[in-house]
């Protein structure tokens, strides 16, 4: 594929140089180049400051704008989100990052019934400006607490908006989008490709992500569009929906068996970008959906249903959900639980010989 | 011990009771109330740890026969005061009109702050004007005491036509960012840590501006209570925490929320920050002790807990029947009385109001809510059919309405 | 319909009683019913105690068994769902009332990550038999913070069962059957239909419980299986999932139009009767999804991909789904909002003229 | 101050800072110390609000050189003392080995309890061996104390044929119904008001045994931990929450949790509950304050809290290099000392032990740990290929297994 794949819709100002950096390195720029950029920008969390944060998403960024624009919470995450959000009502533009997204529940209740909400019940007088990172999935051998995707738990909550990126180039233009944003913001980062894109192999060597395209990062400002999916892989035979880590595998698992897979990797889940899902599909006739949360109520389901009801006729086979199991996340069992290449394969075959 | 069949060394579990039920007589002994003037006044340097104390009294200035005594006797005119009570008997007969509306079938929900009146009354003036107050459902006085139009609270109570929030919030789920009034929530004690929140950003951008919040004995359990406590006082947010006890939650007294084993101003000295625990039904104690409270944070000392210790006068809510769990006289019992009649009494020892007067002001009050009244049932009251345009609802959901959104509306249809 | 249909699969022991009861009636003779028996069983909650419940389903239950086994709880969902864990891992079956699902969120980390997987992460050693009731849904101008149907965030959650009734018969049985359980099972009261079971039309007059069959409801010890949906209504033209108060309006629909759609009520959503469901679809082709929970992501997302994946080809026309819209529950317009006969009618048409 | 383009008036956010910072000297000096044996020792039936200045104190037995002193000198014989002191040996023994194999790429994560040895073992000894424990992941020495299966503990880390909780947890998150060890979360501060739900049962039950539950200064500030103290106090709960402050979370100091204010025991006095807080490298003095608000729970007199105060010796787990946000040395400046040397000094100036047992006693469990070692080697390490059969990976899910795992199992194949 070629950079411009990787790239696709980015809006840019002004010239910008290139550096090569990891997601973890586009992470950081994005927050350093908004709090360069906006006073009112500010981030806070659990080791987010003196130290960095643990996976150093936020390195240097208290020595460079002081500790009152980024420091250490306590831990309740009920109390960060929270805060941020009586902050983002203030009028500050608050990025705060919890540790794991398995640790986001003490704080669910302040999004579901508060973040989300204060614009509508307020008929517009208060808004919330936020953004909530943080990192999900696995692949790491994190057990059932530092592994899990709850992204279907956000997407089910009208007024959040959801947000994967898949590589640094994204990771970067889309936390700026999301920073810039007027609503909350849900933005989840797949852990398990902070440092290089996985390919579902657990038994291969793992490439750096200075060996991909879209490794090429500018220094300053540009931003990726919320709502825009990005067509990564066009192919004819089938279209597969993935997003995070699992664009990726879905590559791979495409490469490997030789399928001349559309992939599309959504980028944004609410406000998802049906039209290129659609586009995809009636040209394709056959889906496969790809995540590792858990399959019940997972955001497959959703995904499902929509291609189903906006697509219908050009259906040619089931549309099949290559998901984690309906199973905590286990330790030992890391590989069989995740939705590995061959698994999607066996998917992408069977859909296109139903 | 009751239970015969109890194992030797066996342990029993304990379920708080109240002193009363219905059938009983109200029973206030459990309480001790310092005299009026008796509680020193700090000063806003003192430290924390050293004012714990003051979470086991209470301050008290007005006593029973109107006199304002001791050192926590705040500055402030009779102007002013007048001011406050025209406020309270305002709220109390917004509340009864309200209340009995509701009942009229002109809307689905109401809640009075009947005996509470002092508190958000006397707290709002004590604050600057452009203050920010996160408030809990029964603090209509901060709306009252900031002149927001009643008109437009009735708007907001019947969803009609001209309810600034267009129908979607539940009556007195008030919100206005003009009169820095955070827009109200169904969900308990949330408010209380957004608060601390944005007291953080005050002082993140070098403002001048505090904030005040409020919950109730009940909401206290809440974790969003310990999160805003633990918030507040690691980084000296400029807050005030206010926790109004009036004893009940809907059916469940104070015991059930920790009432029984000390008091809520007590919670402060657990983070160490200073409590302040207060008659909430003396309008000049609650005054005065928000003003050091927010002179306190105004000058970067950081949050403190204020207790204000009161009675709920009336039910929970039109849903709610109080006389099925206390006893219906149990209000009447309170000894520390009715707070707008202790403020009448005060200005009336003062020389400063009279009898005559007051009757007057409580007619202009009934007067003007009645006139408000019919102007706002005249916009309409609430009614089956939504007098909002059907596509209202799918705004404000996000700053621009996403393609789904959108394609819902289209579908539905107008 | 008749009884008979109003009652499938119940297991019955010895000859019982019947009496007319409302859903809150029959609730409360769950309760009461499983007190008597089993001394384990107990139950709190807010308001629970003297005053038995802000809609009345702990009604003297505390005078009639002590304040020890029926009792208030402070106003921390998050302590009520905790505490009730620990005490199911002691070896109770503790019951215990959130007021309102709105307010389940605060409690939401003690469901999802601990309830949920005790059972596996102690590889079985610990297990947590315990029932989270809630009343949920909207149309009793409740304003946003008391209508919401949040089961799609529980359905996602392995290790958790969804339960929710649509009648006085089924919520008694299916509330005996969820303390019964070993495992923690969310059960989902939808109060709406609490005193009559509402079809939908707001302007009509409200039938109470005492008119329908399912309100006779026998005095002692029952039981539906967990697991089992019920045909509420058998038809030909088309298959129409619903639960809870859906299911009224879902009929009142289907007869208003005249249509001769298969009506299947749930009953459980996880794990869901998929055998019922597949039946049903084979033999109409064409099915129709009624929740009133936000559409996106909310559990006919699920439901949509489980019969594509099930009935692919059988499928006549696309799957409808006919929802809450994706915007929280407004006051005044909960007409609009609420899915109406006529959305639904609308959607069977569409179903069937496809 | 420091800004000078300030407003007059302006408020400033507080961010709280630590003494001390890589390359930065240790410093304590903000903390007192009272004398060992210094502290009254309280009757159990003392009430809470008497007992609330004990939150800021510090309760010592041991002195430095090894002497136990004053009033709450427990009575426990030499056999028993020594006993503990084996299992700290073996703790730590323990600790070192296992990190060391997370290192040799043995298993993915491991986490000492270094420094913090006297707690949980001291601890698990002043209680009865069926009373429930709902721990954090730093109390092994529980499991230790109550004689679990080392090679078990080792099966577990390595997730191999024989971990007893089939490979489905994280290392070290151990389990074990028959121990009275609840089964370890890697969410914060859930065990606690799990372990006031246990509680609550035993007393519900009239059984006679108790619960006693572990957390950090950090995940205090969790709303779990306000949940258990309000559910603990309001019913009364016989249950023990000890608040281990070794006083770092990750890499942020207990500043950041609410340390710069107040103690971790303080939070106890905001409940009504009693406090202790006791040097938690004294295992004399953990000992006993942990016998005393054991027999106050079952004496029906309800929840004690205990602040352990200590020093977190080893990086937070095998993920973390605390090189990078505290001095290195900072461990070996703390002034309370290492808690094996100073029961080891208690038992050598009792004359009822010497060095050259002590230097045996290490070694034996060095020995026994290194033996217990290579049998758990022996069955596996953790490996990409899981040695459990696939199948098992969706049981437990429930009781049965449902419909859709099954699907999900076949489709798995095996
Ligand atoms: C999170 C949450 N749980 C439960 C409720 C239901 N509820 C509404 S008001 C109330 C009682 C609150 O009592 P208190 O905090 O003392 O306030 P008061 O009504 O006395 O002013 C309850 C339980 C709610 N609104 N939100
Ligand atoms: C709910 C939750 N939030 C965050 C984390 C990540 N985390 C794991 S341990 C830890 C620090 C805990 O510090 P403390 O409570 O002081 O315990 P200690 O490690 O010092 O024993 C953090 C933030 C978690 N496991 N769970
Ligand atoms: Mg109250
Ligand atoms: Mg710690």
């Amino acid at each position: 594929m070629s950079p411009g794949t990787w790239r696709g819709n980015a809006t840019r100002w002004g010239r910008n140089h290139m550096a090569q950096m990891t997601m973890i390195q586009a992470l950081n720029s994005a927050l350093d180049t908004m709090m360069e950029r906006d006073p009112n920008v500010l981030t806070f969390g659990e080791d987010v400051g003196y130290f960095g944060g643990v996976f150093k998403v936020t390195e240097h960024l208290q020595q460079k704008y002081g500790a009152k624009r980024c420091f250490d919470a306590p831990i309740s995450e009920n109390g960060i989100t929270a805060t941020a959000i009586g902050m983002a009502v203030y009028g500050l533009r608050p990025v705060v990052e919890i540790q794991f997204a398995d640790y986001m529940y003490p704080g669910y209740d302040q999004l579901v019934n508060e973040a989300s909400r204060i614009r509508y019940r307020s008929a517009g007088d208060f808004t919330v400006p936020m953004t909530v990172r943080m990192p999900y999935g696995g692949g790491i051998r994190g057990g059932q607490t530092h592994s899990q995707s709850p992204e279907s738990l956000f997407t089910h909550v009208a007024g959040l908006k959801t947000v994967i990126p898949s590589t640094p180039y994204d990771a970067k233009g889309l936390l700026i989008s999301a920073i810039e944003d007027d609503d909350p913001v849900i933005f989840m980062e797949p852990k398990r490709i902070y440092n290089g894109p996985f390919d579902g192999f657990h038994d291969r060597q793992v490439s750096p992500w200075s060996k991909h395209p879209a490794s090429e990062v500018p220094d300053g400002y540009y931003k990726i569009p919320l709502g825009k999916a990005n067509v990564v892989k066009e192919g004819e035979a089938l279209t597969v929906i993935a997003y995070g880590t699992m664009v990726h595998v879905a590559l791979a698992a495409a490469t490997e068996a030789g399928i001349d897979a559309e992939i599309i990797d959504l980028r944004t889940l609410v406000p998802i970008d049906i039209e290129t899902i659609v586009n995809s599909v009636e040209k394709t006739g056959r889906c496969v959906i790809v995540h590792e949360a858990t399959r019940t109520s997972g955001f497959g389901g959703e995904l499902s249903a929509l291609v189903q009801e906006h697509c219908f006729y050009h259906l040619e086979a089931p549309i099949e959900r290559v998901t984690g199991y309906d199973t905590p996340y286990p330790h030992s069992q890391e590989w069989e639980y995740f939705p590995t290449p061959p698994r999607i394969i066996k998917a992408m075959r069977r859909a296109l010989e139903s | 011990m009751d239970d015969m069949s109890r194992k030797p060394n066996a342990l029993e579990l304990h379920i708080p009771k109240p002193r009363a039920r219905p059938g009983d007589k109200p029973d206030f002994s459990g309480w001790s109330f310092p005299e009026p003037g008796a509680t020193p006044k700090p000063d806003i340097e003192e430290s924390a740890v050293e004012m714990r104390e003051y979470a086991y009294g209470l301050i008290r200035v007005l006593d029973m026969d109107g006199n304002a005594l001791g050192p926590w006797t705040p500055s402030i005119s009779p102007e002013e005061l007048r001011r406050g009570l025209k406020y309270m008997l305002l709220t109390r007969a917004f509340d009864e009109r309200m209340h009995r509306a509701q009942r009229q079938g002109k809307t689905s929900f109401y809640m009075q702050c009947l005996g509470e009146e002092a508190i958000a009354i006397a707290q709002t003036m004590a604050l600057n004007g452009d203050d920010m107050c996160f408030p809990s459902y029964r603090q209509q006085g901060i709306l009252i005491a900031r002149e927001y139009p009643l008109v437009d609270m009735m708007h907001q109570i019947y969803s009609n036509a001209q309810d600034p929030l267009k129908g979607r919030q539940l009556p007195i789920m008030y919100s206005s960012k003009k009169e820095g009034f955070f827009t109200i929530s169904g969900n308990l004690a949330t408010q209380v840590p957004q608060a601390v929140g944005w007291a953080m950003a005050s002082a993140y951008s070098n403002d001048g501006r505090i904030a005040a919040t409020w919950l109730g004995d009940g909401s206290t359990a809440e974790g969003d209570f310990h999160a805003a406590m633990t918030f507040a006082a690691v980084y000296k947010a400029p807050v005030i925490i206010n926790v109004v006890n009036n004893q009940w939650a809907i059916s469940s007294f104070q015991g059930i929320a920790g009432g029984e084993n000390t008091t809520f101003a007590a919670r402060a000295v657990g983070y160490g920050m200073p409590p302040l625990r207060v008659d909430g039904n003396d309008f000049l104690a609650v005054y005065a002790v928000t003003k050091w409270a927010a002179e306190r944070a105004r000058a970067n000392l950081g949050p403190t807990l204020i207790e204000h210790f009161t009675y709920r006068g009336g039910p929970h809510s039109t849903s709610d029947d109080p006389s099925r769990y206390r006893p219906s006289d149990e209000g009447r019992c309170w000894p520390l009385g009715d707070p707008i009649e202790r403020l009448r009494d005060h200005l009336v020892s003062l020389g400063e109001w009279s009898e005559e007067q007051h009757r007057q002001a409580q007619e202009e009050a009934i007067e003007t809510v009645r006139a408000t009244g019919r102007e706002a049932e005249k916009v309409g009251v609430l009614k089956a059919d939504a007098p909002q345009p059907r596509a209202e609802m799918f705004e404000d959901v996000y700053k621009d309405v996403p393609w789904h959104l959108a394609r819902q509306r289209d579908e539905m249809g107008s």
